[in-house]
């Protein structure tokens, strides 16, 4: 017989890959950079419409289903947060990339057909309900973003030129190697329960015999790499550093979102029998992401990198609340969850303004950000508010709240020694967050003003009413988070 | 008429936005308005208190802020938290007074204005806040703005004391943070009122002490207690005259004000655990900072010193658990506020007239040379020396006569030798001040000011420093203004003490 | 509150207004600072002596309160209290008699000084203390008139702030007092806390029922206030030295008012130590060693301020001994007595060192002719301290011996048998020492070798006059109260004793007129009690075994918290930036070392994983 | 034959591959281990899928996949060698180091100790006066 499929729930998927048809079309039919950009920025619009369209809905829409029941395509609550995200940030980076484009003279079609292919991965992962589709939209996730790093900086053959083929090598090696390693993982799944949909696996899981959490482990590998955690991190300060701003802001934000949901579908659904021990594992790996990033982040000298080790570290708090998924897996989650959109706002703002700042300083190191405060007030202001909303400090309310979010968590699930750690945490994250915030004061002669690209502006700007928005009433975004997980499809 | 407090955090709000939008000129004259007219809103409030019941929480606000981790803007005001408001609106007004004279170094003013009533809003937020998170949110707000006080107008070390100050204090918050989402865990609700009637129901005691550990260590941190004080100071004697009044009037008091409101009525079996340590260490805090005071070559270093003393006695006070021991503390806090801020500003004076802090290099017969400032900053140290009859005899007297007789469920004999202790640290206390004006106000003149001109007091200074000397007479001559305010409060969150 | 309260409550408060007053506008007062100090006195004196009239009358026990202060627990009343034995009432009139003579005479003894104002406003500042001290009916309220005095006193000893010594001895002398001040507080406490309140009469009431162990302990803790404030045997080395401030201050304070406030706790509180027998005994020995240690002091000084003021510190002993063999009566009388010889000896010896220039005797002799008012008055002064009859040093003194005879013979304090014996003894011995001192002084300043020196003005010569009166006659006002009458016998021996310890002196004064008796007799006597340089053992066993240690200390742990505990927090900063080198060195930036690095993790995983689970 | 045999055999691939990753300097080469690794992966996916009898051929389906996601990668991972082979003439991974975490410039100033970095403030010392407090980001 044949499967019926629900096109509405594919909606947001659906839109993003035609765009991408549409862009490599239009590119070959004449369009201009602009036009591209134009188009670009319609099919994010699009699917987000598709996104709030289903979310109005209320229902949760699935598709792709078994006859046994389990559907392989869900678009509930969980899915269209990661999928609004997705396409929202995906727009900004966009919005980052028009003048890097231009000013660089980079293939604008190629870069936005790659960015939105990377996109519809993401979007599809969001959804996917069973290991094949996850695994599959990892792979359409990462490739792309490859190619995307690879992209020469502003002279080709010239530093940036051979520094982002190292990054995009260095990307590649990763993702491939972890993408083998849970294949592999999911191969013995498969063999131990024969079962590759999630909520089936799990229920398999329950009545399976010793073995299975080496395999567990095993298929987190891949998605432990696109979040970033330790050990799976050393990829990130290089590959954001070699790559261009926007694809490490692209990487930062759409790619590590992408890994959480994987993640969280993966250990949430499909291992829930296991819960103990990756709740535990996810523990000690978040207190060591954490600590790992903000020490080197310590260290770091050049912007781009330290955002890189900075988003390390956040990945780390992302991953604390997690750690007590087998107590409160709900709460776990929607911790996650609210961190992770505010941490996007946060982090694509800053690096709105770490762009605009290297299109002037090709080397991006935090010295050419003294005097910023004179040079381009606007955006030394709206770094400033982000760096300290990273920090988790008012008047950065919207960081605030995260970080209360998942204190709330970890200590309502018992964890404490992880709250502890942290609280330590923060503090190291703080200094240099604000050293990098108090440099902006500081005085540099004969800085003649920044002029800030209108697309980069309006990136920025719609980044900071983002982040504000959260401050003030952050039940708006809030909101659209449905307390409950999608445990049965 | 309860929209008062919420009127009293919205005038610093609006004023900073206003300050923020107008032109640098009116900065310091906007501010002043904003802070006049937040003491109006406090003293509103104080007129609409029924101090028949003191002990009840009144002109009660709450709103539903962010659903998700439970905050809403629930507000308060009660014979514990009354009078710090009062406190906290008087002394930032009495700092914009003093700003209207002369700005710190780099100027500035709109961004001094601004921060100072960011300052204001997180110091009145943590007072009238009844809710865990929104007291933390305040808690937290405060050090940013502090943190740019003192590093961008403070002093030559300035930017490592700021760093020290913030970087130890959000360490301090974030153990706070988890203690109180301990208590939530633990009471089920965030609202301090219902937690503190409570009294710690549903939480084991191994539970009670784990949260009041956290807690406390958190609020020690700001209290500041013996060890956690290293970055106090640095941060004083760093900080601009405005910064310093503020961070000592106002900032120390949140720290022992978390400690009365929240670590003791809500986490009593804890509190009765941890309570000899916090005894001891309050103690070590009073010899400590009194000795270190002796020891001390700067004027506002051993201010800041003399800060650890006080606040070790408050700490003692409440390290009793009685009602005698917290009213003490509560005293203690007023007293400290207003008289150290005095000394701060003196400091802030000495400073700007002689262009040195440095005691050996003021080399003393101030009393001869500028005999208002000299008489001033005698009246300051005897006042902060506690001599009957002033505002800092009350809060050292009844701690000690609070460690006298602790809490039935306290074992006595430590609290008798931290009440002996104590003795001798007011005996320290009196040594150090006396030595300090024997050094600085007695004496001769020295060669370096023999014929150098030290201008009198201007009328702002004058201005803004007789309502806090009026204050210290007031309260000391009369100690009933205060105690009867906050005793039935205190006896209310003790459980009937 | 009736009349009788209200006069109560308002003979504190003149002299406090004046000393506000004096203060904010001193010197802008139409008549002079002096006008607002001397006025505020006069009106607190003119109140005692109709409160003194009214309860001679009618001598009941009366108490008012003005308010009550809640601290939580025991309640602290601002209250008054006028005891039946008019011991409040007489004592306040004493005080304010002083204070008057004592601001009278200031205002010429300190023509011309600038800070005259300040000076004025802290005397009548100290009478309103002493006062509050004096007629208070709370223990508490007490403790506050007892703090501010000692305030006071430091703040008139350092009248003279810009000599660094004189700044120095006002400190000492604080912190002296402060430390006796510390116990006296926590003596209070136990009182308090054991009667369930801090009104006198509440606690006078309980005493009977408390656990005598409890009552030691708060009665000796009392008594180190008691020996700070009165300057008793272990806290006496202050008082010798605050003669480093103005003479009619140390009329006032260091011999009327301030020293004797000890005493008059003792008294008001002697029921308590009534029922404390052992703290009796300590009060005797106490007075004891004061006594005879402080007379033979006072024989070798050769500054005329300091022999009155070891004189002072002797005097008070006899009281506290009198106090401690159950002699009441006869102890208040000696300390209004000696309230009013002290001062006139002080006043007078002003008088000479404002004529003569220095306090040193050396430069003084031969002075009857020229000072003729000043001579008669310190004639009077010096007899009434030796005790020789009929000035009323001599009823005072010898109603204590008397009742000292009594106690030592078995009935009367419960004080042991031998210590009563001791203080017997020990009187009888001061009663000879001090005799010789007064002789030896008396003789050294108005005899021998003329000095040019000019009679004091009448501002000074008046009070000294004044306060002459009394010294002489106060002893027959005695007579009316049967306890004070002396016995024939003990009078015959303490006159002997007095006749010939002054008789050895003015026969050595006759040998060699001129020289020093003092000189001729040999060290041995007074090595015991004095180093060479004329501060006695105690002083210098302090500043070697408490002030060094502890501005040596102060000095350690200013550089320990320096390095120590605040190392310990930069050394945190500095080791997280270390681990954070460490750890940035793994970005080798070599691909392949990452993959190991990524799989090496994986296995750890996989293991802890397999292990745990 | 038995469900070992495959599995075995598998796993020797997958351990191979891992050597190839880490033992081979040359990236073609380590791309090729990469391919032996997923090679493993499918043939123990068949052996699992034969050995459960599985309805829907689960295993199967995804070793198509797994073969068109190898393919993928093969031709995006040539195309990026080939990109730096154009640019530094060597595809020698020790070689390619550009990225490590190295100190600034020696003009930068080495790393300083914390309290005289935290003294002398961010490196490069400047008095930051220039403040504008970040009192919330005033969208532009």
């Amino acid at each position: 017989m044949v499967q019926s499929i629900d096109y509405a729930a594919l909606a947001p998927a659906l839109a993003a890959a035609i765009g991408a048809l549409l862009v490599v079309l239009a590119d070959l039919a004449g369009a201009g950079r602009r036009a591209l950009d134009g188009l670009t920025l319609l099919t994010a619009g699009t699917g987000l419409a598709t996104v709030f369209l289903l979310a109005a809905e209320g229902a949760s829409r699935r598709t792709f289903c078994l006859s046994g029941g389990g559907c392989s395509y869900v678009a509930d609550g969980f899915t269209l947060l990661i999928q609004g995200l997705v396409l929202a940030a995906a727009a900004i980076v966009v919005l980052l990339s028009s003048p890097v484009l231009t000013g660089d003279r980079l293939p604008t079609a190629e870069y936005h057909f790659l960015l939105l292919c990377a996109v519809t991965g993401a979007v599809t992962l969001g959804a996917a309900r069973d290991l094949i589709t996850l695994v599959v939209a990892l792979e359409v996730v990462s490739l792309p973003v490859f190619a995307l790093t690879a992209f020469p900086g502003r002279r080709p053959g010239g530093a940036a030129g051979r520094v982002a083929g190292e990054a995009a090598l260095k990307l590649f090696l990763f993702s491939v190697v972890s993408t083998a390693v849970t294949l592999y993982g999911i191969a013995l799944l498969y063999g131990v329960t024969g079962e590759l949909q999630l909520d089936r696996l799990a229920a398999a899981l329950a009545r399976a015999g010793p073995g299975e959490p080496v395999a567990a482990v095993l298929t987190i590998a891949g998605f432990a790499f696109k979040v970033a955690a330790v050990p799976f991190h050393f990829w990130a300060p290089d590959v954001y550093q070699g790559a261009p701003v926007p694809v490490a802001a692209f990487l930062s934000v759409v790619s590590k979102s992408a890994g959480f949901a994987g993640l969280i579908l993966v250990l949430a659904v499909g291992l829930r029998p296991y819960a103990e021990t990756w709740s535990v594992l996810l523990g000690v790996l978040a207190a060591t992401t954490m600590t790992w990033g903000n020490l080197v982040a310590l260290r770091q000298r050049h912007a781009v990198r330290l955002l890189a080790w900075s988003s390390v570290a956040q990945s780390g708090y992302i991953l604390a609340p997690l750690a007590i998924a087998h107590r409160e897996p709900s709460l776990a989650v929607q911790a996650t969850l609210v961190y992770l959109v505010i941490y996007a706002a946060m982090n694509l703002g800053a690096f709105g303004v770490v762009t605009a700042v290297s299109r002037r300083y090709a080397r991006n190191e935090l010295e050419d950000y003294r005097g910023l405060a004179r040079s381009a007030p606007l955006a030394a202001a709206a770094l400033g508010f982000f760096l300290i909303c990273l920090a988790g400090l008012p008047p950065g309310l919207a960081g605030l709240f995260a970080k209360i979010a998942v204190f709330r968590a970890v200590v309502l699930g018992g964890a404490g020694w992880l709250a502890v750690i942290l609280a330590i945490n923060t503090v190291i994250g703080l200094y240099y967050y604000l050293a990098w915030a108090v440099r902006m004061l500081g005085v540099r002669a004969g800085e003649p003003r920044l002029a800030v690209p209108f697309p980069l502006g309006v990136a920025t700007a719609v980044a900071a009413v983002v982040t504000v928005g959260l401050s003030v009433a952050p039940a708006g975004v809030f909101g659209l988070v449905p307390l409950a997980l999608p445990l049965t499809p | 008429m309860s929209a008062l407090v919420p009127i009293l955090l919205a005038a610093p709000l609006a004023g900073l936005v206003a300050v923020l939008a107008a032109p640098a000129r009116a900065a310091v004259r906007l501010g002043l308005a904003t802070t006049l007219a937040t003491l109006a809103a406090a003293v509103a409030i104080a007129a609409a208190f029924d101090y028949g019941r003191a002990g009840a929480v009144q002109l009660e606000v709450d709103a539903l802020w962010v659903a998700t981790i439970g905050l809403s803007l629930h507000l308060g005001v009660d014979g514990v938290s009354l009078p710090l408001v009062l406190l906290t609106a008087l002394l930032s007004v009495l700092c914009l007074v003093a700003l209207q004279q002369r700005l710190p170094a780099p100027g500035r003013p709109k961004a001094l204005v601004a921060l100072l009533l960011a300052l204001v809003l997180g110091m009145l937020g943590t007072f009238v806040a009844l809710d865990l998170l929104l007291f933390f949110v305040f808690f937290e707000v405060v050090l940013i703005p502090m943190y740019f006080v003192i590093a961008v107008w403070g002093g030559d070390g300035r930017r490592a004391a700021a760093y020290k100050f913030i970087l130890y204090t959000l360490l301090g918050s974030g153990l706070l943070l988890v203690g109180l989402l301990m208590i939530y865990a633990g009471g089920g609700t965030l609202d301090m009122v219902q937690l503190a009637r409570g009294h710690g129901a549903g939480m084991s005691r191994g539970f009670q002490i784990a949260a009041f550990l956290a807690v406390g260590i958190g609020l020690a941190v700001k209290a500041p207690m013996w060890p956690l004080h290293t970055w106090l100071p640095d941060a004083h004697t760093e900080a601009p005259t405005v910064g310093s009044v503020l961070l000592a009037g106002v900032l120390l008091k949140m720290g022992t004000y978390g400690f009365v409101r929240i670590a003791l009525p809500m986490l009593p079996d804890g509190a009765v655990a941890v309570a000899p340590y916090l005894g001891a260490l309050a103690v070590v805090g009073i010899l400590y900072g009194a000795l270190a005071c002796l020891g001390q070559t700067d004027l506002k270093r051993l201010i800041a010193y003399s800060s650890v003393g006080h606040m070790g006695f408050v700490l003692l006070g409440i390290a009793t658990l009685t009602p005698v021991g917290v009213n003490a503390a509560l005293f203690g806090n007023i007293a400290h506020g207003l008289i150290t801020g005095l000394l701060f500003f003196l400091a802030g004076a000495v400073k700007d007239r002689y262009g040195t802090a440095d005691i050996p290099r003021l080399g003393g017969g101030m009393l001869a040379k500028a005999p208002q400032l000299g008489g001033l900053l005698v009246f300051a140290a005897v006042a902060s020396m506690g001599l009957p009859g002033l505002a800092g005899f009350w809060g050292e007297m009844l701690a000690l006569l609070g460690a006298f007789r602790p809490d039935p469920s306290l074992a006595r004999t430590p609290f008798l030798i931290f009440m002996a202790l104590g003795g001798i640290g007011t005996l320290l206390t009196a040594a150090y001040f006396l030595t300090l004006l024997r050094q600085v106000a007695q004496g001769a003149v020295a060669q370096e000011w023999r014929n150098v001109r030290i201008p009198a007091l201007t009328l702002s200074e004058v201005a803004a420093w007789t309502p806090l000397v009026t204050a210290t007479v007031a309260v000391g001559l009369w100690p009933r203004t205060l105690l009867a305010i906050t005793d039935p409060a205190v006896r209310a969150l003790l459980g009937g003490g | 509150m009736n009349t009788l309260l209200l006069v109560a409550a308002l003979i504190p408060l003149c002299p406090f207004a004046a000393a506000v007053i004096g203060m904010l506008a001193g010197p802008r007062l139409p008549g002079g600072p002096a006008s607002a100090a001397v006025t505020g006195t006069a009106a607190a004196t003119a109140l005692a002596a109709y409160l003194g009239l009214v309860s001679a009358a009618r001598p009941e026990t009366t108490e008012g309160t003005l308010t009550l202060i809640p601290t939580g627990g025991l309640e602290i009343a601002v209250a008054l209290l006028l005891d039946g034995a008019d011991l409040a009432v007489l004592v306040a009139f004493m005080v304010c008699c002083v204070a008057l003579a004592v601001q009278v005479y200031s205002v010429a003894y300190l023509r011309g000084d600038r800070r005259y104002s300040s000076y004025a406003a802290f005397i009548s500042l100290f009478t309103a203390a002493m006062l509050l001290v004096v007629l208070s009916g709370d223990l508490i309220t007490l403790y506050v008139g007892w703090e501010v005095m000692g305030f006071c006193s430091y703040a008139l000893i350092g009248h003279y702030w810009y000599d660094r010594a004189t700044s120095g001895a006002a400190v000492k002398a604080f912190l002296m007092t402060r430390a006796g001040d510390v116990g006296f507080l926590f003596g209070i406490f136990v009182l308090g806390a054991a009667a369930g309140s801090f009104r006198i009469t509440t606690v006078l009431a309980a005493v009977p029922e408390m656990p005598a162990g409890l009552l030691v302990t708060a009665t000796l803790l009392l008594l180190l206030g008691v020996a700070g404030k009165s300057a008793q045997f272990p806290l006496q080395s202050w008082l010798p030295d605050a003669m480093a401030g103005p003479t009619p201050v140390s009329a006032l304070i260091h011999a009327a008012t301030m020293v004797a406030a000890g005493v008059y706790v003792v008294a008001r509180l002697y029921p308590a130590f009534w029922f404390a027998p052992l703290s009796l005994d300590v009060l005797a020995i106490v007075a004891v060693i004061s006594a005879v240690g402080a007379a033979v002091a006072a024989f070798v000084q050769e500054d005329l301020k300091r022999v009155l003021a070891y004189s002072t510190v002797s005097q008070l002993a006899i009281m506290a001994a009198g106090l401690a063999v159950g002699a009441y009566q006869a102890s208040v009388f000696h300390l209004l007595t000696h309230g009013a010889f002290k001062a006139l000896l002080f006043l007078g010896a002003g008088a000479v060192i404002h004529a003569v220039g220095s306090n040193l005797m050396a430069g003084m002799g031969g002075l009857r002719g020229r000072m003729p008012i000043t001579f008669t008055g310190m004639t009077i002064g010096f007899a009434a301290l030796a005790g020789l009859p009929p000035t009323s040093g001599f009823f005072s003194k010898d109603a204590i011996v008397e009742v000292a005879a009594h106690t030592a013979g078995g009935d009367g304090a419960p004080i042991t048998i031998w210590v009563a014996w001791l203080v017997y003894g020990a009187l009888l011995l001061t009663v000879v020492i001090t005799a010789a001192y007064a002789a030896r002084a008396w003789l050294r300043v108005f005899f021998g070798p003329p000095v040019p020196g000019h009679e004091a003005p009448p501002l000074m010569s008046g009070p000294v006059l004044v306060l002459a009166v009394p010294a002489l006659v106060l002893g027959f006002a005695g007579l009316a109260i049967p306890a004070l009458r002396p016995e024939p016998g003990s009078a015959l021996i303490t006159t002997v004793a007095a006749l010939a310890g002054a008789g050895v002196i003015v026969h050595l004064w006759r040998r060699a007129p001129g020289d020093d008796p003092a000189a001729l007799l040999s060290p041995a006597w007074w090595r015991p009690v004095l180093a060479d340089d004329g501060r006695d053992y105690l002083d210098l066993l302090y500043g070697r075994a408490i002030v060094r240690p502890v501005l040596a200390l102060a000095r350690m742990v200013a550089r320990a918290d320096a390095r120590g505990v605040d190392g310990a927090v930069v050394g945190a900063a500095r080791g997280a930036r270390g681990l954070g080198g460490l750890l940035r060195r793994t970005q080798a930036g070599n691909a392949q070392s990452y993959v190991t690095g990524v799989l090496a993790g994986a296995v750890v995983i996989v293991i802890c994983v397999a292990v745990l689970s | 034959m038995h469900l070992a045999y495959p599995l075995v055999l598998g796993a020797l691939l997958f351990s191979v591959g891992v050597y190839g990753v880490l033992a081979r300097r040359n990236a073609i080469l380590m791309l090729m281990s990469v391919e032996l690794m997923l090679n493993a992966v499918n043939i123990s996916l068949v052996a699992f899928d034969l050995w459960r009898g599985d309805a829907m051929r689960g295993g199967q389906v995804l070793t198509l996949y797994v073969i068109v996601i190898a393919a993928a990668e093969v031709g995006l991972g040539l195309a990026i060698i080939l990109l730096i082979f154009r640019n530094r003439a060597t595809v020698d991974v020790d070689r390619l180091t550009d990225l490590a975490d190295r100190d600034p410039a020696p003009d930068e100033g080495p790393d300083r100790d914390p309290v005289k970095a935290a003294a002398a403030g961010p490196p490069g010392d400047a008095d930051p006066s220039g403040a504008t407090a970040p009192e919330g980001a005033r969208s532009s």
